[in-house]
């Protein structure tokens, strides 16, 4: 394999940054948080499973793989959550849960 | 006899008497108080059996009771009492009898909380003046807000939430820097034990820094201006009680702070400040005399009067650097520093007095206006003569305990600096002001108002409670050498000590 | 030898007599607390008496031992003792001898006061707290004797605690004197940074050594130390002999009843001072310019405060404004050495001044307690005890030859005369002229008293008051009468020394060496050794004096107001027209009172509020509760960083990461 | 060489297409459309992993992830039926910041990270032939007790979705098993008295169903 | 392989799995009257997990799993404590459960879980078990947060907690990820050894940076407080009580594991970022307090706070430093079961006593109440003779031992502004008189008043046996 380790990193650095403008930038509804929030998890799945690569070792792979575990349990939850949200609101438009504030 | 641990029984039964007093409950308002009376009494006489334990002659710390608290940051449970302590301890068990019997009726709403956090007060106060561990001392030191805090906020006067917390604060802030100074010396000694911090050479760096740290707090305790503020506003709103404990005895914390950190632990430092603490302590005796002077309110007056004869204390102990070191007359620092540890105690029984009386004309007539007084020497005879005698012993007059320390002060800061003794000495002049024009105006005279002219007299409670300060003020007066031949020795040990220099 | 119990009882009876009349008056009643506090006296009278003869013939050495260690710090020592030489002796008869004629005059004169007994347990309390001043053997004991009588003269002058220039008077005269006590207690500080030791023995011998030493008090320039200390001193003995400036409480005392007047304002307490001056006489002998000052301060009060007297009207003010003039005379004997002649003229004074007193109280209770002499007049025949002993003592007052005043002051004109210190002739021209001035004043006072034609009335109906409140001045429930035998008893037991004590008193008491040195002065000083030389007997010295200044000075004065008072009383309202700038500066007393009580009562509480509202009020509590006020406003503000909205919570976490980031890359790389 | 080039190439090309669509899951209006651009980014990625020889993870982020993930959330955004056009205000504004904040971040990233010292070449596959045995290995033994715990937040997921999402219907028929354990003997079976055998007998009495 | 030896290390964790299941199954098959049952077993089996830690714990640090899995002295101490903290919840939230039909065996096994979660977090050796136990931890957590499911409070502050604590785990992660690349291992042991030799310094201090913020998050350090306040108040009370003392807990492990025992090498340069951070929530925490009216919310506040005050002794890397910071942790959680042990006992159905005014003039109405949250106040404050004090000047010692002077005086500074909002409560309490319509009457259950009470007291009694604790606490760090 010939592609540089530098390309992953930069990579998955660009993902990141992409997610962390998305969380911020998003003004929509909190599903678009949690896709931003996957997106986020890519970019380190991709670092673990370059790094796990290039080092020649099988534990980033082996962390990818619970990492994956994870996230689908927490994307149940959270969506569970949205629902539960969206059932005591009728919204789930961020921009709107604010009772709780200062 | 010799292994019962009267030191730790002394701090704790109180504390042990106020969780059964508390458990007497709400609905048997003389349960409490006769507990609590039973319980100071015994209080007042384990205290004596300490007096007589305390062998006077060899001086230094004894009783002691050590045991480990804190191994991992090198701090025990270490009590012990000197002449000083002795004579503060007996004082705080004696004040605390006649508060406890001066709110007998006055206190009428949840009378056990009361009683339990008088109890409660008088333990930990005890405590302060035994703990020979720093970190301990600064355990007592600060948990004396705690009860004085519901005192005032409970059963004081209208603005009594504002006082209460602006006392708090006040006094936390001036303790937490003290606090630092206490980790820091611990940083740099690595124990808590004071006599380990006595000894322990900071270089003057250190010295000055620590200093300021121990300043802050006991100069807000004592209180020295500027930070006396809180004072007049705890006294005017706390209850007769809380006025007395807070005037006769935790005043005494703050400079009992002074003789135990900042004198013998920092003397090189407060060798070099001492000029700051001897200007603020002039500033007290006369700035402070001017303002009580102008009081419309008799207990503030009385705060502020307590403000200046606590600036004799703070100046008699630090003109004791400018006596010992700079001008070799040990003879005369001693009695400096003697005169303000007798003043210490004299403002004790005086103050506390006064409060009491201001209390017993309160509950007649529910105002500390001095305009709404007159003619008390017409109207309540035997309580005029109170007035006049504690308030003659407020203005110093010899044979009476407030003479005392004055005079010994005033003489020994002569020898320092001529003028130290002349700012000093015009406290004879503005303290007979200000306490000679209240009694002008409140015992002679007539009464202002039909009120004011048939309050009912005495009664057999508050005049015992009164004859009581006076015995002890004038005994004090008339023969005040068993109480510095107690603690001469002490104040010797402390002179010496301060005498050499740590760098 | 003189017994160290004997002396605890002399001077422990009155105080017993106190606390029995004071505290248990209503058990004793008023008979039972009057009695206790004469025998009580009469006891310590007969005692001090035994002392004397023991000490003046009896041999007994002087006597000096602590009762009790009062204060022990280290070597210091300092304790409450007995010092009984020839000085107090002398002092302790003289006081517990007028005291014992107050306190039977007392009777009389508070008959129909509810405070009866109160006031025998005051009277009782002063003279336990006189013997403790006079007994002292330190300059602790000292103080406190002198603090004590002061709070008894508070307490007096406030007696009638109702009236209100009495408690303002009271008030007046506790503050003056502390501004006297001011100067002492720093004195007794100098004594004590000067010699290590309070007692007098020890401080005595020491004396010679502060020659020469000096303390830097204004940087860089050396005092004497003597001086300073004996500066300081005579600050208190100013306060409380009433010397000028600090006389402004004297004439308000007046505001007492009267037999303290007698007692505490003239005959005892007052002289306090001088006594106390005449005791340090080892320490003001080191000290020319400390002597000078006396002599002045003496001279000025003895002289200008006479003037005064002469516009009064209120006849114990009168009275008052002539015993600070009479202080003024023995405190210039002090100044100019001649310590004897000073307390010669005490002892003489106090008999004759206290006579005055009591007299005059014979009168207001005559005149049912009124004090205007313009509503007097004609008491003569009424009174007759009452006025020939007044007149003697008027006599004794204004130095006739052969009373006893006339021996004291005399000696003290002269003594002045020799004098070389400096400012002596000025002292002599105030002294001298002062003569003048206190004939005139007496015969005054005397003549508006007893002769001419009665200016009171009598009317019935205001029978039932007997309060001592006065709607109209000069109108008498009653005809003015002579009072009953307590009160002429005293006045008789007074004026017999009055007029004969001088002679036999004058030769041993100036001129031998009586004292036997309880009185030192420097060979330098010595007027009255240079005075022995000319004095040669008593008699010559009656004789003498008709040709001295001082006689025909006096009586000058007793002729102008012989004429001016007797027989054509027009002249003093065309006197008063005619100087009446002079009359007008006399009448408010050189507006001392006026500036202090604008400079320092008023200006005191101005400058009270100034502290009050400005310092404390204003910049310390607006800072704490400013910083009160910033932390909860800063708490409103910062609160609204959390918005509630999710993104921004987000976003507060990156911004966190990023300068996180931006600080790891700026300090931390390695 | 060339092969080299090749991979280089997909590489760029599938970069390329993850990030592209990954900025169209920040910014498209729609938010199904949201999930969809996750999906071609998911399956992008998936491709770069290939690339990187990790072939079981590759497939399972698509099998998983695009599979299960991300049907579910499709499935929730359709059937939350979400008003749109509100969401939308305030995005121009806002953008600029965040923008700004995740080039600064990435600035910071790349600056900081050195990307030269990862300028490197990879050895040899470590896996060897099968990537799948080599995690398998690794898995089942050095990460046993993760493993475990995986399974045990599965779990957890599964509590924690039913405790939130469930709504128990009054309409809705179910068993309960508390019911269901809970009965006794007389609940399930009645003894019936019946009347001697007839011959001329009517229709028996059926017995009552005990309610469920 | 493991061997039967690595499976009695996890032995607690172990048997809480199997008796989480049993809770869960146990529920299944309950009536709603018989509820009560579930709530005693589930105590039960936190007693029991208790003894079994305690019990089997060795003398010396023990590793199973190759490494995976540690169990040394500091885990015993948080594992017990936690397991306390739950307990006390437990008890102290029947009641309230109750009133507002919430009573459910889900509660139960969901709140098992997640201890089992921070149980598996506190022993991590690994930066896997790190990463699986915070999720096992927070995942149920988030559930209980959103359990009462009418609430539009409670399920606003689950959205919240859930999206920022998966933005917290994502930035932790991405921060393993660079760890992993630079050192080339999972293993934090390994880790610490690969520093000294690792070519990638940089991207090591990188990826600190991220596992810094992810332990900020899980402290709740200023800027990653911001779910804090909202969570406390939003989430029913008793949760808000587990979550304001079991997840700091959790904290002091993971930032142990992470910063000592991993990234050790590195202190110099975290050891300034948790300064910073102290600062910030130290300032901001007690200053925004103030202003609070819901009480609940002003706790949270405080936390942010305390939690300043944690850093401040975690900013000592030293073990003393340490043995503080978990002696504040351990101190601070129980401190917080009182205060909402007694809103707890004090709120009825309909009526949640969270704003701070729903306390005056409780002096009146219930002294023994308003006794113990008077005690938990002034602990907070550190008021000696409490035993928050003992906790405070532990970790202001840490502080100027580790240097950290400035910190130390910027922490009482802000411990004076602290006073304001402590005080007031007890102002609230004791000065003012009760509202005439509310009613406040502790609940009359008996487990939930003697627990509190002990609780409460305990808070006095500490402060005699701080000696006896701190020297544990030393003992977990090797002192």
């Amino acid at each position: 394999m010939s592609i540089p380790l530098s390309w992953f990193i930069v990579f998955a650095t660009v993902l990141f940054c992409i997610s962390i403008a998305g969380i911020f930038v998003n003004r929509k509804n909190v599903i678009v948080l949690l896709m931003c929030i996957e997106l986020m998890l890519l970019a380190v799945n991709t670092n673990f499973v370059a790094f796990s690569r290039y080092l020649g070792n099988p534990g980033g792979q082996v962390f990818v793989f619970f990492i994956m575990t994870v996230a689908a349990a927490e994307s149940a939850i959270g969506l569970a959550i949205v629902v539960l949200m969206f059932r005591n609101r009728r919204t789930i438009n961020v921009g709107e849960i604010d009772t709780l504030r200062y | 006899m010799t292994t019962l641990p009267i030191l730790s029984i002394l701090t704790w039964l109180p504390c042990a008497g106020a969780i059964l007093v508390l458990l007497a409950g709400n609905a048997r308002p003389h349960v409490a108080r006769w507990l609590t009376l039973a319980f100071t009494v015994i209080t007042f006489a384990l205290s004596l059996v300490m007096l007589t334990q305390y062998r006077i002659g060899p001086g230094g710390f004894q009783l002691q009771e050590n045991l480990r608290w804190i191994p991992g940051i090198n701090t025990s449970y270490h009590l012990g009492v000197d002449g000083i302590s002795v004579a503060l301890i007996i004082l705080t068990t004696f004040t605390s009898i006649l508060v406890i019997a001066g709110a007998w009726q006055v206190i009428k709403t949840h009378v056990h909380q009361y009683m339990a956090a008088m109890l409660v007060l008088e333990g930990l106060l005890i405590g302060v003046f035994c703990a020979m561990d720093a970190l301990l001392f600064y355990l007592f030191f600060e948990a004396i807000l705690i009860p004085m805090f519901f005192l005032i906020g409970i059963w004081g006067g209208p603005r009594r939430v504002y006082a209460t917390l602006k006392f708090f604060i006040y006094t936390f802030f001036g303790s937490i820097f003290f606090l630092i100074g206490l980790l820091y010396m611990y940083h740099r000694a690595g124990t808590f034990d004071l006599q380990t911090l006595w000894n322990f050479p900071f270089t003057m760096k250190e010295q000055s820094w620590l200093f300021f740290s121990f300043l802050i707090a006991f100069a807000v305790k004592t209180p020295m201006v500027p930070v006396h503020t809180w004072l007049p506003d705890a006294h005017v709103e706390a209850p007769t009680g809380g006025s007395v404990i807070l005037a006769a005895i935790m005043l005494k914390v703050g400079t009992y702070g002074f003789i135990r950190f900042s004198l013998p632990i920092v003397p090189d430092a407060s060798q070099h400040f001492a000029w700051l603490i001897i200007v603020l302590s002039l500033i007290a005796i006369i700035y402070i005399g001017y303002v009580a002077l102008v009081q419309p309110d008799m207990k503030k007056l009385v705060a502020y009067s307590s403000i200046a004869h606590m600036g004799f204390v703070t100046l008699g102990l630090f003109i004791v650097y400018m006596l010992a070191r700079q001008m070799h007359d040990i003879q005369t620092a001693q009695l400096g520093v003697q005169g303000a540890v007798v003043q210490m105690i004299s403002h004790g029984f005086v103050s506390g007095a006064l409060f009491t009386c201001i209390g017993v004309m309160y509950d007649r007539l529910h105002t500390r206006e001095i305009a709404a007084y007159g003619g008390l020497a017409k109207v309540m005879p035997w309580f005029a003569a109170f007035w006049v005698l504690f308030a003659m012993a407020n203005t110093g007059l010899p044979g009476t305990s407030g003479f005392v320390g004055e005079f010994m002060v005033i003489l020994s800061s002569f020898s320092a600096n001529p003028w130290i003794a002349l700012f000093a000495a015009y406290s004879l002049i503005i303290g007979a002001g200000y306490t000679l024009w209240l009694i002008k105006r409140i015992v002679w005279g007539t009464a202002p108002t039909k009120e004011a002219a048939s309050m009912p007299k005495l009664n057999a409670r508050e005049a015992w409670v009164l004859t009581a300060f006076a015995v002890a003020v004038l005994a004090m007066g008339i023969y005040p050498w068993p109480l510095m031949h107690l603690m001469d020795s002490s104040v010797a040990q402390l002179v010496t000590h301060v005498m050499t220099s740590k760098i | 030898m003189i017994s160290q119990n004997l002396l605890i009882v002399l001077a422990g009876a009155p105080l017993v007599g106190a606390l029995i009349a004071g505290l248990l008056r209503n058990q004793v009643g008023r008979a039972g607390a009057a009695g206790i506090a004469i025998v009580s006296v009469a006891l310590s009278f007969a005692l001090s008496c035994i002392v004397f003869y023991q000490l003046v013939w009896g041999g007994a050495p002087v006597f000096n031992h602590d009762v009790y260690t009062w204060l022990q710090v280290g070597k210091l020592t300092i304790g409450i003792g007995f010092l009984v030489d020839r000085l107090t002796a002398l002092m302790l008869v003289v006081v517990t001898f007028v005291s014992l004629m107050v306190h039977i005059y007392t009777i009389g004169y508070m008959r129909e006061d509810p405070g009866f007994q109160r006031f025998f347990s005051y009277i009782a309390l002063f003279t336990f707290s006189m013997l403790v001043l006079v007994l002292a053997n330190n300059f602790l004991q000292l103080f406190v004797g002198w603090e004590l009588v002061g709070l008894v003269s508070y307490l007096l002058i406030g007696f009638w605690f109702e009236k209100p220039s009495a408690s303002f008077a009271a008030l007046k005269a506790f503050i003056v004197n502390r501004v006297g006590d001011f100067g002492f207690i720093l004195g007794i500080a100098c004594v004590l940074y000067a010699f290590h030791t309070l007692d007098y023995s020890a401080v005595f011998a020491q004396a010679p050594s502060l020659a020469g030493r000096t303390i830097t008090v204004v940087g860089g320039h050396p005092w004497s130390l003597a001086t300073l200390i004996c500066l300081l001193l005579f600050v208190g003995a100013c306060g409380k002999s009433a010397q000028v400036p600090l006389h402004v409480w004297l004439p308000d005392s007046m505001e007492g009843p009267t037999p303290i007047s007698a007692l505490i304002h003239a005959a005892t307490m007052v002289t306090a001072g001088v006594f106390m001056v005449a005791r340090m006489s080892p320490l003001f002998e080191m000290s020319q310019t400390a002597l000078s000052v006396v002599l002045i301060v003496g001279a000025t009060t003895a002289f200008f405060m006479g003037l005064v007297g002469i516009v009064q009207n209120d006849i114990k003010r009168v009275i008052a404004y002539s015993t600070i003039s009479q202080l003024g005379y023995m405190v210039t004997a002090l100044g100019a050495s001649a310590y004897a002649a000073g307390i010669f003229h005490l002892m003489t004074h106090a008999f004759f001044k206290a006579l005055l007193f009591l007299g005059s109280g014979s009168v207001i209770m005559a005149m049912h307690h009124g004090q205007d002499m313009r509503y007097m007049g004609g008491l003569r025949k009424r009174m007759p005890i009452t006025y020939l002993t007044m007149w003697a003592g008027s006599l004794a007052l204004c130095a006739a030859p052969g009373f006893s005043g006339f021996f004291s002051k005399d000696q003290i004109i002269d003594a002045v005369g020799e004098s070389q210190i400096f400012g002596h002739t000025y002292a002599y021209w105030c002294v001298l002229l002062g003569v003048f001035v206190t004939a005139l004043y007496t015969f005054r006072m005397l003549y508006m008293t007893f002769h001419g034609k009665p200016r009171w009335r009598v009317e019935h109906s205001h029978g039932d008051d007997h309060g001592g409140h006065h709607e109209q001045p000069g109108v008498l429930p009653h005809e003015p009468k002579e009072q009953s035998f307590v009160v002429t008893f005293p006045l008789v037991m007074l004026a017999i020394p009055s007029i004969m004590i001088g002679w036999v008193t004058v030769k041993p008491l100036l001129f031998g060496d009586w004292f036997q040195g309880a009185i030192k002065v420097l060979p330098a000083h010595d007027v009255l050794a240079k005075m022995a030389e000319e004095f040669h007997g008593t008699v010559p010295m009656f004789w003498h004096a008709f040709v001295t200044p001082a006689f025909w000075i006096a009586f000058a004065g007793f002729a102008v107001a012989t004429y001016v008072y007797q027989f054509n009383p027009k002249v003093a309202d065309r006197a008063a027209r005619m100087f009446l700038p002079i009359f007008k500066i006399l009448t408010r007393k050189f507006w001392i009172d006026e500036v202090y009580y604008n400079l320092f009562a008023r200006g005191g509480v101005r400058l009270g509020r100034v502290f009050w509202k400005g310092g404390d009020a204003g910049l310390i509590e607006g800072t704490v509760n400013g910083s009160a006020f910033v932390a909860e406003r800063s708490s409103r503000v910062f609160r609204r960083l959390q918005t509630g909205f999710l993104y921004h919570y987000a976003f507060a976490m990156i911004v966190g990461l990023i300068l996180l980031l931006g600080g790891l890359w700026y300090w931390g790389l390695r | 060489m060339t092969h080299a080039i090749f991979q280089m190439v997909c590489f760029i090309l599938f970069a390329v297409v993850a990030v592209g669509s990954a900025l169209a899951v920040v910014s498209v209006k729609n938010t199904v459309h949201g999930v969809l651009a996750l999906v071609l980014t998911f399956f992008s990625t998936a491709c770069l992993w290939m690339l990187a020889e990790a072939e079981f993870l590759a497939l399972a982020l698509v099998v998983v992830y695009v599979g299960a993930v991300m049907v579910l959330f499709l499935f929730v955004v359709m059937m939350l039926d979400i008003d749109l056009e509100p969401m939308r205000e305030g995005y121009i504004k806002y953008l600029p910041i965040g923008i700004g904040a995740a080039v600064i971040m990435l600035i910071e990233m790349l600056g900081i990270i050195g990307i030269k010292t990862f300028n490197v070449q990879a050895g040899p596959n470590p896996a060897g032939a099968s990537n799948v045995e080599w995690l398998g290995q690794a898995l089942f033994t050095h990460f046993l007790l993760p493993f475990e715990i995986a399974a045990l937040i599965l779990t957890v997921g599964l509590v924690a979705a039913v405790v939130l999402a469930l709504r128990v219907r009054s309409f809705s028929k179910h068993q309960n098993p508390a019911a269901q354990s809970a009965v006794r003997a007389p609940g399930r079976v009645r003894m019936v008295k019946m009347a001697a055998v007839t011959p001329a007998a009517p229709e028996p009495k059926p017995a009552e169903e005990p309610q469920a | 392989m493991f061997s039967l030896n690595d499976l009695l290390v996890i032995l607690p964790e172990l048997y809480l799995t199997a008796a989480a299941c049993l809770v869960l199954l146990f529920d299944v098959f309950l009536d709603d009257e018989h509820r009560d049952a579930t709530h005693w077993v589930a105590i039960v089996v936190m007693l029991v997990a208790i003894f079994l830690v305690i019990r089997g714990q060795p003398p010396e640090t023990v590793t199973a799993f190759g490494g995976m899995f540690v169990r040394d002295h500091m885990a015993e101490i948080l594992k017990v404590t936690v397991l306390i903290a739950t307990i006390l919840m437990f008890v102290m939230a029947r009641p309230w459960l109750k009133d507002r039909k919430l009573f459910i065996g889900e509660f139960y096994s969901l709140s098992i879980f997640s201890v089992l979660g921070v149980m598996f977090l506190v022993s991590a050796g690994s930066l896997v078990t790190v990463y699986l136990g915070l999720e096992l931890f927070s995942l149920p957590a988030f559930a209980l947060v959103a359990l009462n499911r009418e609430s539009k409070l409670s399920s606003e502050a689950a959205i919240k907690f859930f999206v920022l604590g998966a933005l917290a785990s994502g930035l932790l992660l991405f921060g393993m990820s660079l760890i992993y690349g630079a050192t080339g291992t999972l293993d934090l042991h390994a880790i610490f050894a690969a520093i000294g030799t690792t070519q990638h310094l940089h991207l090591l201090q990188f990826g600190l940076v991220f596992l810094v913020v992810g332990i900020g998050f899980e402290f709740g350090a200023v800027p990653f407080h911001m779910w804090l306040p909202d969570v406390y108040e939003g989430a029913p009370t008793p949760i808000a009580m587990y979550i304001s003392a079991v997840p700091k807990l959790a904290a002091i492990g993971l930032a142990y594991r992470l910063l000592e025992t991993g990234l050790g090498p590195l202190a110099g340069d975290w050891r300034m970022m948790l300064a910073i951070m102290a600062a910030l929530s130290l300032v901001v925490g007690n200053v925004v307090a103030i202003a609070q009216t819901n009480f609940k919310r002003m706790l949270a506040y405080s936390t942010i706070s305390h939690m300043g005050f944690v850093f401040l002794a975690l900013s000592n890397p030293t073990p003393e430093g340490y043995a503080s910071a978990l002696f504040y942790a351990v101190c601070f959680a129980l401190m917080e079961t009182v205060a909402f042990g007694v809103i707890l006992a004090l709120s009825r159905k309909g009526f949640d006593c969270d704003m701070i005014d729903d306390l005056k003039g409780l002096n009146q109405r219930s002294p023994w109440m308003a006794g113990m949250m008077a005690i938990a106040m002034f602990s907070l404050a550190g008021i000696p003779p409490l035993w928050g004090f003992a906790a405070k000047v532990l970790v202001l010692k840490a502080a100027i031992d580790g240097g950290m002077l400035w910190l130390a005086i910027v922490a009482i500074i802000c411990a004076i502004i602290g006073l304001f909002y402590y005080l007031r409560v007890v102002k609230v309490m004791y000065f003012d008189a009760p509202a005439e319509d509310v009613e406040l009457s502790p609940k009359p259950d008996i487990a939930l008043r003697w627990l509190l009470s002990i609780n409460a007291l305990g808070l006095i009694a500490m402060i005699g046996f701080s000696g006896v604790f701190f020297t544990w606490c030393q003992h977990a760090f090797g002192v």
